[in-house]
């Protein structure tokens, strides 16, 4: 078990470089991408602290994560989509009428 | 730099049985694919009246290289504007997700690469569905159309029939209790029968959603549809090619040892703790003097000298394999004091057999049914997987939950509780029939639907 | 000694193929990338002995998540997107918000003198032998203590689908 | 989907008009296997044109050639002596069961049955080995003579006919046990490539495909020609007309001409096999339309003699051309894989079809 310094500095550099994605990317499913790579420097975080209390209610709220992440794809899969098909883009720039 | 050194021996000392167990799988299992090729080639010839592959080695036996050397020096052809990497990754992520699959399993008591890994069986299915994008991304970086549109549809299907599979896993390890693959095995030897009879449905089920996993049989539409010819796999070629196969076989062998350890008792001897049963034990090195005598009678009628040879020394493999086998059987009755030291040997082996031996059951059904039944429309194959099979699985884990607590209720054990599961499994499939109707009456009314739209259309 | 190395080799992957995954030009090969960051997660899950959510990872991330990621960038196929300039004005942006992102994590860190984790306390980390059974410890507090946010999980994830799918619906 | 493409019978090239997975319209391009036969004929004599004649459905040769020599001999108002009319019947039949059985077997492979396949052609081995034996050809046999036959029926005729027979009684049985009651089998065929009573005699469509929509009519019964007013044997008929009634009126049909064999074995007339015919034959002008059942459906020579050595003129009526017409209206609205399967449930033949 190494000391949690380690796993900090990891899931903060993650988290950094998932902001970058969600704030330079113009594709928006690369956006979401980053967006599930924010939500596992989350779980890092969870884990290590999980593992350094030994109590396992954090890797259980780690699963709660991974649970609603796969709920966000989901619907926000479905929204690209609907999108795609009336509006043939998929760029951040270009989604920027409320009512098509 | 002393530190490193030391630590790195003391890392070797502690892991070197894995290490060796995974090297002696990656190197030896191609080589079984070949040869569960040459099998159900020739199974297939002799289900048709004719031979099979006769020409390479005495019956064809050296077809296998014949067919690996082939598909090495053959040209590797790349479409041009296909990308690259991902064109090269696609092969290798299958290829690299059903062999580390193969490291979670046990083929035996003794021969197992991650040894108690606690959530065994629950990592061999997860890290067997990465196969998914392998097909996915090896459609994609081809580049055509219709590799595409191949590569959707197997993995839709792919996808479709996990979750009935895994479905079936959960009802099956109700009874085991524990993801522990040895502790599965354990489980059934205390419940006394194997799960396969507790949950025939689960079974069941099982079965139809592996073969709809590994692509083949009634369910191999990707690569046989006729406007899609190959599927994914039509632009790749040569060594790449043989690796999606190497693939495809090494996920039937993964997907057959996860229903034998879970539904088939693993590396039990049928009725594994009957006492009188015992001359069981006798059976396997039986056998395999059967298959020795069986080559030298054959050696005569053999045409060649090489060859005649060639069935001689099968023979005298046999023959050595049977008295591997019969030694830890025989040994006790010659010197009882040799009893204990010679258990765990005895374990291994005779359990590796039977394993091999029920394994190859297994393939030999799936090879069995790609014979002789015709194949699914992908319509029909999908409303088979969504509209029948999850339902069904889904209910069955219920009714099967159900049954588990009335015969804790009656603490049942073993075959008492057959009392309590096969109600379960008649209501199972009561529920079965009720759904085939429903299904049956709205696709007659969708036909119907469809039918007149596109004629107003 | 062995921990080290794993942790040092696993956080190498996930950090790289993030950058990676960040910058690529072709959607597909940040998926690639990013299920890369994701099996190096989960190899650190596995380090961090926690066995249930590495295959739980694996299964649910790269197994569920990623694929339906590769199906939609497919059914996209937007090379289209290809040839415009991949980076949003907003990169100036980006860069201020990073910067004062970690000029603030290291002004506490510079203000409390510790290097980071240095304070916690390191009592209760159990040698790696005598940890419990991972899925058991799991599943007995997720079913006995966190049952309650196990049930919203599952109305959650009912809502998403129906969500999907009446989103992905053909307007007919 | 190209000329070259594994699932159609020989080179013909389907363009589908797809609405996402659904067909909407087709229309088959045809003509690659065109060699201008009814052309040819019209500079050749009557004689040496019998040959040009098995090119055609070249999976069912000797049919093609009674059809062509019974025209002729109308022609002439010659008759065939009894002998030579028996031993006829005897080979068109055992050509329409080896016909069949290569539409069973490639069939059975489109829609992914592998083993069917190697059946069917073990059977059909059989009946080519006895067409061999009589006239030294299996698949272009020119077996028959414009005014009777040839060669006298080899020694062992008979004795090989009837072992035939015999054993493919149960191997019929084979063929059924692994289809007819096979749930994916019916869920790939029933349903499939509907075609009503009204739109079969609408197009013309003819054979197994027009009995399997309902309408009993067959030329064997309906206008008797060879030795088959002799012969007791039924017309299997169809009801819905889909793709498994095709198959169960063509397994039927096997059944009937295997009987029809069986009933001409146990009396072949003796006598002269050769009608009095000339080396030269000059048919006096005029026209004459002759039709014959062939496995395919109705073949009808139409022949127009100017009295000279050469035909004036041969119309062949292929029942394979005329099928395929009803393909479009079988495919529409359904997918694409069924494209496959109705393209061989009409059991065409290219060689027909292009002429």
């Amino acid at each position: 078990m190494l000391p949690i310094g380690h796993y900090l500095f990891l899931s903060m550099a993650l988290f950094l470089l998932g902001v970058i994605g969600v704030i330079t990317r113009r594709n928006v499913i690369v956006v979401l991408m980053s967006i599930e790579l924010i939500l596992n420097a989350v779980n890092i975080n969870l884990v290590a602290f999980s593992r350094l209390y030994g109590d396992v209610a954090g890797q259980v709220f780690a699963l709660f994560i991974i649970a609603d992440a796969a709920a966000e794809a989901a619907v926000g899969l479905g929204i690209i989509i609907a999108f795609f098909r009336n509006r043939e883009t998929v760029l951040a720039d270009e989604m920027d009428l409320l009512k098509w | 730099m002393q530190a490193a050194a030391q630590a790195t021996l003391d890392f070797l000392k502690l892991y070197w049985a894995p290490l060796l167990c995974g090297v002696v799988i990656v190197a030896v299992l191609p080589l079984i694919v070949g040869y569960i090729v040459l099998v159900e080639r020739k199974l297939m010839a002799d289900m048709q009246a004719r031979l099979g592959p006769m020409r390479v080695g005495p019956h064809g036996l050296l077809q296998p290289i014949a067919d690996a050397v082939k598909l090495l020096i053959k040209e590797d052809i790349i479409p041009d504007d296909a990308d690259k990497v991902v064109f090269w990754l696609a092969p290798v992520f299958s290829v690299g997700a059903a062999l580390l699959a193969i490291a979670g399993l046990a083929f035996g008591p003794a021969f197992q690469i991650a040894q108690d890994l606690n959530i065994g069986l629950l990592f061999v299915v997860g890290i067997s569905a990465l196969g998914i994008f392998g097909i996915v991304l090896g459609g994609w970086a081809s580049n055509s159309h219709y590799s595409l549109m191949g590569a959707l549809r197997s993995s839709a299907q792919l996808v479709s029939y996990e979750t009935a599979a895994g479905m079936a896993l959960v009802c099956g390890l109700l009874f085991a209790g524990t993801l522990n693959i040895k502790s599965i095995v354990a489980a059934q030897v205390t419940q006394g029968v194997w799960f396969g009879f507790l949950a025939p449905v689960a079974f069941f089920t099982y079965l139809v959603a592996s073969i709809a996993e590994t692509n083949r049989a009634p369910f191999d539409l990707p690569e046989a549809e006729s406007e899609l010819v190959a599927g994914y796999m039509t632009e790749f070629s040569g060594f790449r090619w043989s690796l999606y196969f190497l693939a495809e076989y090494v996920n039937m062998i993964v997907v057959a040892s996860v229903a034998t350890t879970l539904f088939l008792g693993g590396w039990l001897r049928p009725f594994a703790n009957v006492r009188w049963l015992n001359f069981l034990d006798l059976l396997p090195p039986l056998l395999m003097i059967g298959v020795a005598g069986y080559c030298v009678l054959r050696m005569p009628k053999q045409p060649t000298r090489v060859q005649q040879m060639f069935m001689l020394a099968v023979a005298g493999l046999c023959l050595v394999v049977a008295l591997v086998l019969a030694a830890p059987v025989l040994l006790p009755f010659v010197k009882p004091s040799l009893k204990d030291a010679v258990a765990p040997f005895y374990a291994g082996i005779h359990g590796g057999f039977w394993f091999i031996f029920k394994v190859s059951v297994y393939i030999y059904f799936f090879m069995w049914l790609r014979f002789t039944i015709p194949r699914y429309r992908f319509d029909q194959l999908m409303r088979l997987g969504w509209h029948f099979l999850i339902p069904l699985s889904i209910i069955n884990v219920l009714v099967v939950g159900a049954a588990l607590i009335v015969g804790s209720y009656f603490n049942l054990q073993g075959w008492a509780l057959l009392l309590a599961t096969t109600p379960a499994a008649i209501v199972t499939l009561v529920a079965a029939l009720v759904i085939l109707s429903l299904d049956q009456k709205n696709q007659a009314r969708q036909e119907s639907t469809a039918a007149t739209d596109f004629y107003a259309g | 000694m062995l921990d080290k190395v794993i942790f040092y080799f696993f956080a190498g992957i996930a950090v790289s193929s993030a950058a990676l995954m960040v910058t690529r030009r072709n959607a597909v090969h940040s998926a690639i990338f990013l299920i890369a960051t994701l099996l190096a997660t989960a190899g650190i899950f596995l380090q961090l002995r926690a066995e249930f959510i590495f295959i739980v990872q694996i299964i649910l991330y790269v197994g569920g998540i990623m694929v339906l990621f590769i199906f939609v960038i497919m059914l996209v196929n937007l090379d289209v997107a290809l040839h415009q300039i991949k980076f949003a004005r907003q990169k100036w942006v980006a860069l201020i918000v990073t910067m004062a992102l970690t000029a603030q994590i290291g002004l506490l860190f510079w203000t409390t003198g510790k290097m980071p984790g240095q304070g916690f306390p390191k009592l209760t980390a159990l040698p790696a032998n005598q940890l419990p059974p991972n899925a058991e410890e799991v599943a007995k507090s997720l079913f006995s203590s966190y049952l309650l946010p196990f049930e919203i999980a599952s109305v959650l994830l009912l809502v998403a689908m129906i969500g999907a799918v009446v989103m992905a619906k053909k307007r007919t | 989907m190209g000329p070259q493409h594994p699932s159609t019978h020989g080179v013909l090239r389907v363009v589908l008009k797809l609405d996402g997975e659904r067909v909407i319209g087709s229309e088959c391009v045809i003509g690659y296997l065109h060699r201008g036969v009814e052309k040819i004929a019209e500079n050749r004599t009557y004689q040496q044109f019998a040959p040009y004649v098995d090119r055609m459905d070249y999976v069912a040769a000797v049919s093609n050639g009674l059809g062509y020599c019974e025209a002729i001999e109308k022609l002439l108002i010659v008759e065939a002596p009894p002998r030579a009319r028996v031993i006829r019947t005897i080979l068109t039949e055992l050509q329409r069961i080896a016909s069949h059985l290569l539409w069973l077997g490639t069939h059975a492979l489109d829609i992914g049955a592998l083993t069917p396949l190697f059946y069917c052609f073990r059977e059909r081995e059989e009946i080519l080995k006895i067409l061999e034996k009589y006239c030294g050809a299996r698949l272009t046999t020119h077996a028959f003579r414009i005014g009777g036959l040839q060669y006298e029926a080899h020694d062992t005729f008979e004795k090989d006919v009837e072992r035939f027979c015999k054993d493919f009684e149960s191997r019929i049985v084979e063929y059924e046990t692994l289809l007819t009651n096979n749930r994916i089998w019916i869920g790939r065929t029933k349903g499939v490539g509907i075609l009503t009573a009204e739109d079969a005699i609408a197009f013309g469509v003819t054979g197994p495909v027009l009995r399997a929509s309902g309408v009993k009519w067959d030329i064997r019964k309906a206008m008797p020609y060879a030795a088959y007013d002799q012969y007791k044997f039924e017309i299997p008929v169809g009801t819905t007309g889909d793709t498994y009634d095709r198959y169960l009126v063509r397994m039927e049909e096997m059944r009937q001409s295997r009987l029809i064999c069986l009933q001409a074995i146990e009396n072949i007339p003796p006598g002269p096999i050769m009608a009095k015919v000339g080396k030269v034959l000059k048919p006096p002008p005029g026209e004459v339309y002759h039709a014959i059942e062939a496995p395919k459906g109705e073949l009808g020579y139409y022949v127009v003699s100017d009295g000279t050595v050469q035909p004036y003129r041969v119309r062949i009526r292929p029942p394979s051309f005329i099928n395929l017409q009803a393909f479009d209206r079988m495919v529409r609205g359904h997918l694409v894989a069924d494209v496959v399967a109705i393209i061989g449930t009409i059991d065409i033949v290219l060689g027909e079809v292009d002429r």
